[in-house]
């Protein structure tokens, strides 16, 4: 086990508690602004931790781009889709929680 | 000329021709019916041109895209395949001949590329010898069916196509979890090589229940002939005349092919099973054909009637030698020739009479004689009365069920004949009567009551031919090494 | 063989029953909406499963039609069937339609097919190579090194021909139909605009990318055409409407393209080679790319019509 | 090797689970689902067994017939829909109904 | 194999083209019409007679087309068919000119003309099949062919009649099938052979044969109205005149007949049935039909309905000649084939003239209606003693024969039974006779249409009385050498008995 490989596990091991605590958050949650709020912020930067993770066992810098890549498209797509969501459940007129 | 027409490869001439047609229908709809009826010509061309290529350097194999069997995809064709061709190729002509004016403007366009997709599928289904390919052929003809099916959009139609797509899916699903567990099995798709690997264990034994449950589901055997009468009563005449004639017989054949190559050998029991259901098929269908008030229902319930006795062949098979898979086809190929004329003629009466309730058909014979004529020809052929094609297939099958012994099927063939007489005439009594009140019709163009017709005096013309058709059937691999033709 | 580790084995058995309750939830749930997300999900897991199997192409297919379009159709339908009714079908018409007794029996039926089927499975050889070996002894003739793409496009593509076929024919019987009833289109926000305009885009580099890339390594026709419908479909929910002069003609060629080029080549191998869809050895990597171009443009094509289901001259002679 | 055995018994699962509800329900759009998940289900069966091939690469010609697969079951899912909404338009109800009207 | 072998196929086409071309015809084409169907009888005459000469001096006509595997359709002209093909050409054309003046200005004429051809067409298919599988081609193209006939009046009454015709005959006809594919299966060959085809079997399929035979005579027995079966024939009255004549009195009926005829002579052969100890039962089935016709036709009061019952016992007189194993038995037996025919269609054309002309259903209705159609009561009058068996009329040389070939076979219960049946004719026709002649009529008839001067037209008028003069004639000139009973008798002699 060469040195990278515990920098991976140790980011493979930080991004699944993020992910964990997400979908905590996602249970636990009394509402849906507030569910879609855990759910984006966590899980984005858990996947973050986990590309990273991966970047640094990749071979070669064409995958480490398609990996940054994915992130970012994840992320842009968690983005607008929870706008859209809430804008849907205001329209749809769900209260906040408080 | 001679040469460059001997050695065309026709066959795949019968697949590709009818899909550029149907691309070009869909490109350019407005020369649709034209070029609709050129295409379907151009078919039964090419059907005359496989078949004279076979009768002379008989049975017909074809490596597609050069792999040859286990890897690639074969194209096979003897003499079953080619009747099946035949049969395919001669209702095709009739029922483009009758759809051109028969469909509104806006359903035409939409008719003809479906059809020519659908026709391109039959021939491929009934040319190819891999078992997946079977799978994609077979749902080609299911979506297609279903789509000519709901083509009016009526209440009726809509329904009747959506069970008869429920009913088509599952079929193909059982099937295709029968493919998978036979190429895990054995290791290849092409029924050649399956036929010489196979060996009689637990899977084959599943993948043989599973196919044959999905495909006697598509062929709508009795028990499993819940979807058949609402499609083809409500779909418009010339669509249930395919569907009844050649969409039913597609997946009838693949149960036939499959029987005659990999399971026949060691599955008697399941056999007995498929009479047992033919029988019932028979005597089930005729009664519920006799009680119906609408014609176009009574001739969809005697479709499940006839498709009983395409199965009586299965249980026959098992005693003697294969010659009873000819005869399973011969009878196959008169009861489309009969059964799309009657779906034909019933159309006929709907458009003249605007209903099809059977006890105001009366004063039809006056106006549309020829319609009449083709119903009760066709009926001749059904009830299995001598001069015609039924009577040829059914004489075979009870010869054979005599020299085993098989009182039971004989039994019921003769009631089977009985009650389609009496279904038959159910019909042909009204046309005779003498009503006060006159309808105000609408004509019906005498090329769709030709259409109706002829068809009809094929079936009972096929009759008279029966040697030469039983001679081909029995040209299939097992007769010569090199197929020679006999 | 390499020793499966316990921990492959729990990850395996998660995903099974995962698998299976999220089939039996999607399946039983009262409200039609919930069931749909759940089959999406499903869907997305599914593609998982076809990751632990190895197969990366289907994993992408799965994900891409099975849980993606199906999912965005099946949604589509469940708006459509409430706009039509407006009312809310949550309330379920009766959920089982058959009486008790036969509820047993099916569900003694089931048990038994599914024992037989599982027995059936068991007993097959835990070795058997299949075609792989064939595969692989032609795959270097074949003219490109990713096997599925090989088997697909060269040594089974008359398959894939009618397959194309399938495809068109099921618009052709929607068109039929007179397509998908009106569906009311909200007005979209600036967000999604911004979405769809930078997403599309990307999604025709990365169609084009699993096109070129379908040679070697997991992708092709398939994915690369799904990936061009999602874009279409993106397209759709944002608002956009094809020009009317673009859905008469061109729109019309490019739902062809993939059926007709198949046609056509099978009618060129046939004059020149003898043989169906017999590529000449030397250009078959080229014929290959040349018809999964057409059959991407083609499939993406037709997905996005699916989606859209109203037929271009359907208007005109309304 | 043995988890190939394991996903072939949960396509078999799905394809019994599927049939049930295909049976069972009485809303069409739960039939097309059931339908999509039989699907599933065979496919399932068709490319788990084909790991059994002993080295690292799985057997090919199960892959290609279940993308085959896979957009012919997205055509039948589409084609069905569109004959649910139609039927829902004409009859009110997406639901088959057994009675004729004359 | 001299002589042109398409003399057969030329006298089956002889009936088929005209009835083809008049379908075809429109409806008020009346001459053109009649021109065809008198040309098409005519010249089948012409055939028939070239065709008697023909096999009267040894030539053999035959014609075959393969039909299935191993068995083709074969029609034979020898002297039993050309006996049956005789009868059906003279009664075709008396009948159609019957016909013609019957259907005055009715409805659907051509319909009807064409499918009376057609029926023609498969009675001479019948007479002249070669072997069983053309017999039962033609044989369920007779039914086929008669159905529309029956329903020609288009009543609902007609309708069921014709719904039960078809039950009777369809059923008879699978029945026929049955019988015919299990003796296929049995002996390989299904060709009529004078010493029948089943002699060389083995034993153990004897039983089996029993059987077959049961099968083939309940299947003819239907349309040789054999006692259970015979219910249709009463119903089919319905039907207009001309069609209960011909078909009721001659084709249908005949051609269960002729067929039992064949199966007992030319399939099984006749000492072979013996010894199968088939023909007794038969022999016993015809007696009761005969005595059960009989007297079920004493209580009808409708004219066709008592002549229907008659012609059901009369003609179980062939079927009993043919089951007594003797030569002069069969004689008697199948020339009552062709007396039997001429005497039962008098009577039929003048049920149709009183029907026609008088409006006269009912046999209370026929008082003294032989002053006012004299001709057409002779006529009557001619056929009923021909009926009842009075010595100068034809009726009386069958009756005798039967009995000496009773006597010869030692079956004297056979006796008793001509006399009875004899005595019940005597008991249902002679009322008849007594109210026509002895009764005065009434002051008006039910409907009466006059014909000026003659009684009624004479297309009505002449086919009645040349029948009965032909009766009479077969009777008188029996011993002479043109006569049907000297051609019964070559028939025998060459066929049935071989020396």
């Amino acid at each position: 086990m060469i040195p990278s490989d515990y920098v991976a596990v140790v980011l493979l091991i930080l991004g699944g508690i993020f992910f964990f605590s997400g979908t905590v958050g996602l249970l636990r949650f009394p509402d849906v602004y507030t569910r879609l709020h855990a759910l984006t912020k966590a899980d984005n930067v858990g996947l973050g931790l986990i590309v990273l993770g991966l970047v640094v066992q990749a071979e070669s810098w064409f995958v480490v781009g398609k990996l940054l890549l994915i992130w970012l498209l994840v992320l842009f797509a968690g983005a607008s889709a929870s706008h859209l969501i809430a804008k849907r459940a205001l329209h749809r007129g769900i209260r906040m929680w408080k | 000329m001679e040469a460059m027409l001997a050695d065309t490869a026709w066959a795949v001439m019968l697949i590709i021709l009818p899909l550029a047609g149907g691309i070009t229908c869909f490109l350019w709809p407005t020369l649709s019916k034209t070029l609709g009826l050129i295409t379907v010509a151009g078919v039964a061309l090419s059907v005359a041109g496989l078949g004279r290529q076979m009768m002379e350097n008989g049975v017909y194999r074809h490596a597609v895209g050069g792999w040859g069997a286990p890897l690639g995809i074969d194209l096979f064709a003897d003499g079953l395949s080619l009747l099946m061709l035949i049969m395919t190729a001669l209702v095709g002509l009739g029922i483009s001949f009758y759809s051109r004016n028969y469909f509104k403007p806006q359903e035409a366009i939409w008719f003809w590329p479906i059809w020519l997709f659908l026709l391109a599928a039959l021939n491929a289904l009934f040319l190819s010898a891999d078992i997946f390919n079977l799978y994609v052929t077979l749902e080609l003809v299911g979506l297609a069916a279903v789509a000519l099916t709901a083509l009016t959009g009526h209440r009726d139609a809509l329904n009747g196509a959506m069970r008869y797509l429920l009913a088509m899916l599952l079929g193909s699903l059982a099937y295709l979890l029968g493919v998978a567990l036979l190429y895990h099995d054995s290791g290849s798709v092409d029924i050649v090589t399956l036929a010489e690997q196979v060996k009689p264990n637990a899977t084959v034994w599943a993948a043989l229940a599973l196919m044959s449950a999905g495909l006697a589901l598509k062929t709508a055997l009795f028990p499993l002939s819940f979807w058949l009468p609402p499609a083809h009563a409500s779909a418009p005449a010339p669509v249930s005349a395919l569907l009844s004639a050649l969409v039913v017989k597609a997946s009838f054949y693949i149960l036939l092919r499959l029987w005659l190559e990999i399971f026949g050998f060691f599955a008697e029991g399941a056999a007995t099973l498929l009479g047992l259901l033919g029988m019932a098929a028979i005597l089930w269908g005729s009664l519920q054909a006799l009680c119906q008030t609408q014609v176009k229902l009574l001739v969809a319930y005697s479709t499940v009637a006839q498709i009983g006795y395409l199965f009586l062949a299965f249980p026959l098979a098992s005693g003697s030698d294969s010659m009873i898979w000819g005869v399973a086809v011969y009878l196959a190929f008169s009861h489309a020739l009969a059964k799309s004329a009657m779906f034909l003629a019933a159309g006929n009466l709907v458009r003249f009479g605007g209903h099809d309730r059977i006890a105001d058909l009366d004063r039809v014979v006056q106006r549309l004689p020829l319609t009449v004529s083709a119903f009760a020809l066709a009926g001749v052929s059904i009830m299995g009365l001598p001069p015609s094609g039924g009577f040829v297939g059914k004489w075979l099958l009870l010869e054979a069920a005599m020299v085993q012994g098989r009182w039971d099927l004989a039994a019921v063939m003769m009631i089977g004949s009985l009650l389609a007489a009496g279904y038959v005439f159910k019909v042909l009594g009204y046309a005779f009567t003498e009503a006060e009140v006159s309808h105000n019709a609408k004509t019906v163009p005498a090329s769709m009551e030709w259409a109706a017709l002829l068809l009809a005096i094929g079936a009972i013309l096929l009759g008279f031919m029966a040697p030469e058709i039983l001679s081909l059937t029995r040209m299939t691999v097992s007769s010569g090494a090199g197929g020679a033709a006999p | 063989m390499e020793v499966i580790t316990w921990l492959e084995w729990a990850f395996d058995a998660v995903l099974s029953v995962g698998l299976l309750w999220l089939a039996w939830r999607a399946l039983a749930s009262p409200d039609l909406f919930k069931a749909i997300v759940l089959f999406v999900s499903f869907g997305l897991l599914m593609a998982l499963a076809w990751v632990r199997l190895d197969a990366p192409d289907i994993a992408l297919a799965e994900a891409a039609i099975g849980a993606g379009l199906t999912g965005a159709l099946l949604l589509a339908a469940l708006a459509r069937l409430r706009a039509i009714a407006f009312k809310d079908t949550s309330v379920p018409p009766p959920q089982f339609s058959k009486p008790q007794f036969l509820h047993w029996l099916l569900i003694f039926f089931l048990l038994w097919l599914g024992a037989g089927l599982g027995y059936a499975i068991w007993v097959l050889p835990p070795y058997s190579t299949g075609l792989s070996v064939a595969v692989a002894a032609h795959l270097d003739a074949s003219g490109v090194s990713n096997p599925v793409t090989a088997v697909l496009l060269n040594f089974r593509a008359y398959d894939t021909m009618l397959e194309m076929i399938v495809l068109l024919m099921a618009l052709l019987g929607i068109w039929s139909l007179g397509g998908f009833p009106p569906h009311t289109d909200m007005p979209t926000g600036s967000v999604l605009d911004t979405f769809s305009r930078l997403l599309v885009p990307v999604f025709i580099l990365v169609a084009a990318y699993l096109l070129w890339i379908g040679a070697d390594a997991p992708g092709g026709a398939f994915q690369a055409g799904s990936v061009l419908g999602a874009a279409g479909v993106l397209l759709l929910l944002s608002g956009w409407r094809p020009r009317v002069s673009l859905t008469q003609w061109p729109l019309k060629l490019a739902l062809a393209a993939g059926s007709s080029a198949f046609v056509i080549m099978g009618l060129l191998t046939i004059l020149y080679e003898g043989q169906l869809l017999a590529y000449p050895a030397a250009q078959a990597g080229m014929l290959i790319l040349f018809l999964e171009s057409l059959a991407t443009i083609s499939i993406g094509a037709t997905l996005a019509a699916l989606f859209l289901g109203r037929s271009s001259d359907h208007e005109e002679n309304q | 090797m043995s988890n190939a055995f394991l996903y072939a018994l949960v396509g078999v699962g799905l394809f019994s689970l599927g049939f049930y509800a295909l049976i069972r329900h009485v809303h069409l759009l739960r039939k097309i689902l059931a339908i999509n998940v039989m699907g599933s289900g065979v496919f399932l069966v068709l490319v788990a067994l084909a790991k059994r091939t002993g080295s690292a690469l799985p057997d090919p010609v199960p892959h290609a017939m279940v993308i085959t697969g896979i957009v012919v079951a997205v055509s039948a899912t589409a084609l069905a829909l569109i004959l649910m909404l139609k039927l829902f338009a004409e009859t009110g109800q997406a639901a088959l109904s057994d009675r004729r009207k004359e | 194999m001299n002589g042109s072998a398409w003399l057969p196929l030329l006298v089956v086409a002889s009936a088929l083209l005209p009835g083809l071309i008049i379908f075809a015809l429109a409806e008020e084409k009346v001459y053109l019409r009649t021109a065809l169907n008198l040309t098409g009888a005519f010249s089948k005459l012409l055939l028939t007679g070239w065709m008697l000469w023909g096999v009267y001096h040894g030539y053999q006509y035959e014609v075959s087309m393969p039909f299935l595997p191993g068995l083709d359709l074969v029609l034979r002209a020898d002297a039993l068919s050309l006996l049956f093909i005789a009868l059906s050409g003279i009664l075709w054309l008396l009948t159609t000119i019957y016909a013609i003046g019957y259907l005055e200005g009715s409805p659907h004429r051509s319909r009807f003309f064409g499918f009376f051809s057609l029926c023609v067409t498969s009675t001479a298919g019948v007479a002249l099949s070669g072997n069983l599988i053309t017999f039962l081609l033609f044989y369920e193209l007779l039914t086929l062919v008669t159905y529309p006939l029956v329903v020609h009046r288009g009543t609902e009454a007609a309708r069921r009649a014709g719904q039960t015709y078809l039950i009777y005959t369809v059923s008879g006809g699978a029945l026929l099938l049955l019988g015919t594919v299990w003796l296929y299966t049995l002996t390989g060959t299904l060709e009529f052979k004078p010493q029948g085809i089943l002699r060389n079997l083995s034993e153990e399929n004897h039983p089996a044969l029993i059987a077959v035979f049961a099968l083939l005579i309940a299947g003819l027995g239907v349309k040789a109205a054999l006692v259970p079966l015979h219910g249709w024939l009463p119903q089919a009255m319905v039907a207009p005149a001309p069609v209960s004549a011909l078909l009721h009195a001659v084709a249908v009926v005949k051609a269960g007949t002729f067929g039992i005829v064949r199966v007992v002579y030319d399939v099984f052969g006749v000492d072979f049935a013996a010894e199968l100890g088939v023909t007794g039962p038969l022999a016993l089935l015809a007696a009761i039909t005969i005595i059960y016709g009989s007297l079920r036709a004493l209580f009808q009061d409708d004219l066709k309905r008592r002549l229907a019952f008659s012609t059901v016992s009369q003609v179980s007189y062939i079927i009993l000649g043919v089951a007594i194993v003797g030569p002069l038995a069969t004689i008697g037996g199948v020339v009552h084939l062709v007396h039997q025919g001429l005497m039962k269609i008098t009577l039929f054309f003048c049920a149709g003239n009183l029907a026609e002309t008088l409006g006269i259903h009912k046999i209370h209705e026929m008082n003294g209606v032989g002053q006012r159609m004299p001709w057409t009561m002779a006529a009557f009058t001619v056929g009923a003693f021909g009926m009842i068996g009075a010595p100068p009329i034809a009726g009386f040389v069958s009756k005798w024969y039967l009995g000496l070939g009773a006597l010869e076979a030692g079956q004297h219960w056979v006796i008793l039974v001509l006399v009875g049946s004899s005595l019940l004719n005597a008991a249902y026709f002679l009322p008849v006779l007594h109210r026509v002649w002895f009764r005065d009529p009434p002051d008006t008839w039910p409907a009466e249409r006059d014909f000026g001067p003659k009684e009624t037209a004479w297309a009505l008028l002449l086919p009645p009385v040349i029948t009965a003069l032909l009766a009479l004639l077969a009777g008188l000139m029996a011993a002479a050498w043109f006569s049907p009973l000297e051609w019964v008798r070559l028939i025998a002699q060459r066929e049935f008995y071989q020396p």
